[in-house]
């Protein structure tokens, strides 16, 4: 390759800026947001088919014991249910207002809204722990130490697929519940660096990217809320 | 920026070609262990895959040993059991789904289509420690006691019974997440990473093949992680999901293990397929016949291959309506498979076939791969299969797919670009040598073990009826042919790192970016200048670089060919255009 | 790279989503209460994919975005769909041919008890598949109907 | 070429079976030889003769690559209506099959008969269906009889079953096909296919258990074979007459006028004959018990004497 080593044409190079956030391998700005973009995407789908299996063992269970899941599904505490919801929309609604005020450079508007969903995941976070309990305490344990007792449970003792139902709810809602918890401290993060002003209208790939993985969660939720808690 | 030039210091560039290259301009452990660079992490792969496929190459020596004769000879039921097993694990979880996106995917990827890198470099290092993290668990596994399930974990079995099934279970569920990675990087590099000029019709098949596999990887590879994790609740807290003794279903368990197991086995080919067009191509230069139809039939099998996984079941007590289903769309996903074989060899009619061994590699891929899909469709035939399912027919079958197509190519595919990957030359009579024993080797291995399963021999049996033992033995043999043939290879492969000649930087006469536009030893950020694509990728007529000026003057195989890279991009413009197309 | 700046979804329509949302939500829980028999299952699935649909093209951005992206999701949704309806294909119809019987032995256990209790003869259909009704403690106790004349 | 691949064929269902694993095999072997042929040919024929050729870029022809898309559709397509065809009569069970239990567990095969029989041998009747219903005790197994061409996987908490017809006599090896555990490879058993009146005899002995003794054996058939609805033990007035002191009678009153004395001779051809000696002030309703095996009749006639302190007068 000797006969290449002549310095490329640098005609465009001295016009051009080369941004922090802008890494070697990438031509542009444009290339590399969306390219974040698109893996983020990819990614999510991931995680679709990841709950997509819990969704199968629901539905497989649900068509051979559908008065079973009835039954367990109608202890389950619809207010709570209902109540996350909401709490999961607005969260949903507070961090997409956070990206579309820090694609107008609004910095402060923008920590204000990552900070609300923050505080709204934790409500979500809170409630599910006291559902939780409210199980445990009448023996609903995923699994084998499966044992209801007190009024409202003692029913489903004889039900051969309760011990299911349970097992799925506990693991679709852990499985999700986990990736609130990861989805805060990822929002915890962005909005420090928001805080201390690493973006703008020019970079904010970043809050996107969280804000895209933290509708999918939404979206989880939206289905397993039906599912689980009405139907 | 517009062009890729203001990467390279304009001071060092006269010493820069001849000295620095991607193996030297950093050194030191850390300089490897640390790398995003595309290219240092296919060796870091190439390395540890290398290791697992000794491995679990040398038990599948022990296992046919156990089997050269009935009753014990080396071994007892219980180490058999396990021994298998790893075999199975390591070379589906461990080696064939990460071999060739992981090794030659990752080097030549960003290579072919004119790209300084993939787009994620970090998450691409990060893949490779995921995957050794998954390797470790595996170790793990053994040392609490082994795993004696079977690859394929079938409940009841695997959530009672005891030893490292926990740990061997986390370890596929992390490993998982290596070929996410992997996968996810690679659609997003295809789509958005081109060289001005490449577009989707000059994408070199190779890259059609592995971005068929990444959608494969993303959609399939979370269903086994979630699987895994239902089967690691279910052994710890008897979820109920799988065991029958709960409540739960284990035929369940089975869609959900091929739900992700049927793509994976696309996911082993389909890289291969990639692989063959670039041999077909280079050593019979001529284009690719129906390169539109080989493009597509990857893609569509990807899509396809999603539909199938009941086919492993059809005895399981899954519904006739859904094995008749499943068979239906199995014969479906033949016909792909089979176009793809007829292009090929259409493809060297009036070519110019040279045969090297990479060659060599690929012509034994025709034919393995050929039975491999034929024997395919037998096992497909619902009431066949009731014969066959479970026996040395199909284990015979999915090695003819497996060991004499994954591996095959993926042993072409490392003969032929090894002149890029070390700048160094193997031993060209002892690569035709090894060839020929890995295809003697393994047809006396597998083809007996045809023959044995369609007589009724069931597999996974430590131990057989005395009107097996002939087959048995013969295909013991075999196996220490073909053994031979892949030390072989090892030894001239470390050989040929010390003491190979050196490399020109086109030995094949290819067309493709990696050999006419990046030198002979690959420069850190691949490319002096981003290509400007303007011709396919097989259009030798046109390719003048490759002919050292297009005179038609013949050159000496012996006579490095000087490379004229196609010209670089000339604005940012189409770059950005071509980029986001 | 002289772009536009980035599209910028108005709050105007962000808020008017999600106002869509929890109108919906409230429309999903006041529905579970109407007896709908076999339709609850698809409306409460229907009203919770309209609003996955709305934060996916609104919240999500998709509407506006990159049609790869869209591209994308679509195909991870019908994989979602393919491996529910495929799976249902095997447990909806377990037992069609009778090669496999279609209830687990519990539930066939389960039945003959209830069966006991009303002392009443079991169903022929499930003698056939499950014949029980010589287990090892009383062997023999069948001979007569099968060796006597 | 049947006899290269196939184990012996000794069901309904295997020549069937094998016709369409030869067909393929055969088609495929067409079809792998001109493949081969054509690819051998070309390296030969086109081989790189000058390090500098450039061939000609071929022509691509979209008739050969329709037909080689139409053509194998057509073959494949045909392939799976045959399998499908024979799948459906392989997993429909006749209706009036004979059913034997099977029951799995590690690592080992119980065959269980309707008259309660267990056996770790399969006995079938040969040119007639069996169907077999099985279960398993713990993992998954697969019941596989390569003769027979069938397989099916055992389930624990589920019944699944097969069906075949032998047609040839004969011992066959039944294996397990999945995986389950440490003696996996050791779970066989054999499958013996006889005649329709050896399986009877051989169900019959097996019925008769040979380690209690005959009094008991005889006592067990008594309820066992219904003859307590009939014959009391305590001398009351049944259907037929009571057992009570019957043995040893002398002078005992035929409806023919003869008289016989009650010996174990006459014991045996009242239970195996039942119409030649009908007793004076009875119906002729007692079925023939010709189906009782030796030792099952000794021991009815060895409970009977029990029932009565008194013996025949040697004669």
């Amino acid at each position: 390759m000797a006969t290449e080593t002549a310095p490329a044409p640098t005609e465009t190079d001295g016009a051009h800026d080369h941004p922090a956030h802008l890494e070697h391998h990438f031509v542009s700005s444009k290339q590399q947001f969306d390219s974040a973009k698109l893996g983020m995407w990819v990614f999510l789908i991931t995680e679709v088919l990841l709950f997509s299996g819990m969704f199968v063992a629901y539905a497989v269970f649900r068509q051979w014991n559908p008065e079973v899941f009835v039954a367990a599904s109608n202890t389950l505490d619809q207010m709570w249910g209902t109540i996350n919801t909401v709490v999961l929309l607005t969260s949903s609604l507070t961090v997409a207002l956070s990206i579309h005020y820090i694609k107008q450079d609004k910095v402060k508007q923008c920590v204000y809204y990552l900070l609300s969903t923050l505080g709204l995941a934790g409500v979500f976070m809170v409630i599910k722990y006291i559902e939780y309990t409210a199980k445990f305490e009448h023996g609903i344990y995923p699994g084998a130490a499966f044992d209801p007792h007190g009024a409202h449970y003692e029913h489903l003792a004889g039900m051969a697929a309760a011990p299911q139902f349970f097992s799925i709810y506990f693991v679709m809602t852990g499985i999700h519940g986990l990736h609130v918890v990861i989805g805060m401290l990822v929002i915890g993060a962005i909005a420090f660096m928001a805080w201390r002003g690493s973006f703008s209208s020019e970079w904010y790939t970043p809050v996107e990217l969280t804000g895209l993985y933290w509708h999918l969660v939404d979206i989880v939720w939206i289905f397993l809320f039906p599912l689980l808690y009405l139907i | 920026m517009s062009t890729t030039t203001q990467d390279a210091p304009v001071e060092d560039e006269a010493h820069h070609d001849e000295e620095t290259n991607y193996l030297n301009h950093d050194t030191g452990i850390w300089s490897w262990l640390a790398t995003k660079d595309h290219k240092r992490i296919g060796i870091l792969y190439c390395i540890s895959l290398a290791v697992v496929f000794l491995a679990a190459g040398i038990l599948a020596l022990f296992m046919r040993a156990e089997l050269s004769a009935p009753g014990e000879t080396i071994m007892g039921n219980e180490t058999y059991n396990q021994v298998f097993t790893m075999h199975g694990i390591l070379m589906v979880f461990l080696f064939l789904v990460p071999s060739i996106p992981a090794i030659l995917g990752n080097f030549v990827l960003p290579m072919q289509i004119g790209a300084k890198d993939v787009a994620f470099p970090k998450l691409n290092l990060a893949s490779w420690y995921v995957y050794m993290a998954g390797a470790i668990l595996t170790i793990a596994a053994l040392l609490t006691g082994g795993v004696d399930t079977g690859w394929t974990f079938y409940t009841p079995y695997s959530s009672t019974t005891g030893g490292g099934v926990l740990w061997m279970t986390a370890a596929i569920f992390v490993a998982g997440f290596a070929s996410i990675f992997t996968g996810l990087n690679f659609i997003v590099t295809v789509h958005k990473m081109r060289a001005p000029g490449m577009t989707w019709n000059r994408l070199p098949l190779f890259i059609w093949g592995i971005y068929a596999t990444s959608i494969v990887q993303v959609l399939a590879t979370p269903v086994i992680g979630i699987t895994m994790v239902l089967l690691i609740l279910e052994q710890t807290m008897q979820i109920g999901i799988f065991d029958p003794a709960l409540g739960g279903d284990p035929v369940l368990f089975q869609h959900f293990f091929w739900f992700y197991s049927h793509p994976a086995v696309y996911i082993m080919i389909l890289p291969a397929f990639g692989i063959l067009s670039e041999l077909i191509a280079t050593f019979s230069r001529s284009r690719i016949f129906g390169y539109r139809a080989i493009a597509l039939s990857s893609v569509a099998i990807a899509m396809l291959g999603f539909l199938v996984w009941g086919h492993h079941m059809f005895v399981s007590g899954q519904s006739a309506i859904s094995s008749i289903v499943f068979s239906l769309i199995t014969y479906l996903i033949g016909i792909p498979s089979g176009i793809k074989v007829f292009n090929w060899v259409a493809t060297l009619y009036k070519g110019s076939i040279w045969l090297q061994t990479p060659m060599l590699y690929a012509l034994s891929f025709l034919f393995l791969f050929t039975i491999g899909g034929f024997t395919g469709i037998m096992v497909g035939v619902l009431a066949v299969d009731v014969q066959l399912h479970d026996t040395y027919y199909v284990v015979s079958h999915f090695h003819y797919v497996m060991m004499g197509g994954s591996v095959v190519a993926l042993l072409g595919g490392m003969h032929y670009w090894w002149p890029k990957i070390t700048g160094r030359m193997y031993n060209e009579t002892l690569g035709k040598i090894a060839a020929g024993l890995v295809f003697v080797g393994f047809n006396l291995t597998f083809f007996p073990q045809l023959v044995l399963g369609s007589r009724g021999m069931p597999r996974r049996y430590a131990n057989y009826a005395e009107r097996f033992a002939g087959l048995h033995e013969l295909s013991t043999y075999g196996s220490w042919v073909l053994g031979a043939g892949l030390f072989l290879i090892l030894g001239y492969a470390l050989w040929s790192l010390a003491y190979g000649e050196e490399a020109p930087a086109n030995p094949w006469g290819a067309t493709t970016l990696e050999w006419t536009n990046v030198a002979a030893i690959p420069d850190h950020h691949n490319f002096k200048r981003t290509p400007l694509v303007t011709r396919g990728p097989y259009d030798f007529h046109l390719a003048d670089e490759v002919f050292g000026g297009g005179d038609g003057e013949a050159l000496g195989d012996d006579v490095p060919r000087i490379p004229e890279p196609a010209p670089s991009a000339p604005t940012e413009d189409d770059t950005a255009a071509s980029a986001s197309a | 790279m002289a772009h536009d700046g980035p599209h910028i979804v108005p709050k105007s329509v962000l808020l008017r989503v999600f106002g869509g949302l929890i109108v919906l939500t409230i429309l999903t829980v006041a529905v579970a209460y109407v007896p709908l028999g076999p339709l609850g299952v698809p409306v409460a699935i229907g009203i919770a994919a309209v609003k996955a649909s709305l934060v996916v093209l609104f919240f999500m951005h998709l509407k506006y975005d990159n049609p790869v992206n869209a591209l994308t999701f679509t195909i991870g949704t019908i994989f979602v769909i393919v491996f529910v309806a495929i799976t249902l294909l095997d447990t909806a119809f377990r037992g069609d041919l009778g090669n496999v019987n279609q209830r687990t032995v519990q539930e066939i256990q389960a039945e003959q008890e209830r069966a006991e209790q009303r002392n009443e003869a079991l169903p022929a259909d499930s003698l056939r598949i499950a014949p029980a009704d010589y287990p090892d403690q009383e062997r023999g106790a069948s001979m007569s109907t099968e060796g006597g004349s | 070429m049947g006899d290269f691949w196939l184990p012996e064929a000794a069901s309904t269902m295997a020549p069937e079976v094998d016709s369409l694993f030869n067909f393929v095999t055969v088609v495929s072997t067409i079809l792998l030889v001109g493949v081969v042929a054509a690819m051998l040919w070309f390296v030969y024929r086109y081989r790189r003769q000058d390090p500098g050729e450039r061939p000609a870029p071929v022509e691509e022809s979209k008739l050969l690559e329709i037909s080689w898309i139409v053509i194998p559709t057509i073959l494949v397509l045909l392939v799976f209506n045959w399998g499908f065809k024979s799948f459906i009569k392989q997993k429909t069970v006749p209706p009036d099959a004979y059913e034997i239990r099977v029951q799995a567990r590690q690592w080992s095969w119980t065959f269980e008969y309707p008259n309660g029989v267990t056996s770790d041998t399969m006995y079938v009747p040969a040119n007639e269906p069996v169907k077999t219903t099985m279960s398993s005790s713990n993992v998954l197994h697969s019941f596989f009889v390569p003769a027979f061409r069938v397989k099916q996987d055992v389930l624990p908490n589920r019944y699944s079953s097969v069906w075949f017809e032998a047609t040839k006599k004969g011992t066959y090896d039944v294996f397990c096909t999945e995986y389950c555990g440490l003696d996996h490879s050791e779970m066989d058993a054999a499958v013996k296919v006889v005649s329709r009146e050896r399986f009877d005899q051989w169900l019959k002995e097996s019925a008769t258990p040979t380690d209690i003794p005959l009094p008991r054996l005889g006592e067990q058939l008594y309820s066992q074979q219904g003859c307590q609805g009939c014959h009391s033990l305590d001398g009351s007035d049944m259907v037929g007459p009571t057992w009570q002191g019957l043995y040893g009678k002398t002078g005992h009153e035929m409806a023919d006028g003869s008289t016989v004395t009650v010996d174990e001779n006459y014991l045996r051809t009242s239970i195996l004959q039942s119409g030649d000696k009908i007793v004076q002030g009875y119906q002729n309703v007692m079925p023939s018990y010709s189906n009782l095996s030796e030792r099952e009749v000794a021991g009815l006639v060895a409970f009977i004497k029990e029932q009565s302190d008194q013996e025949p007068p040697q004669n």
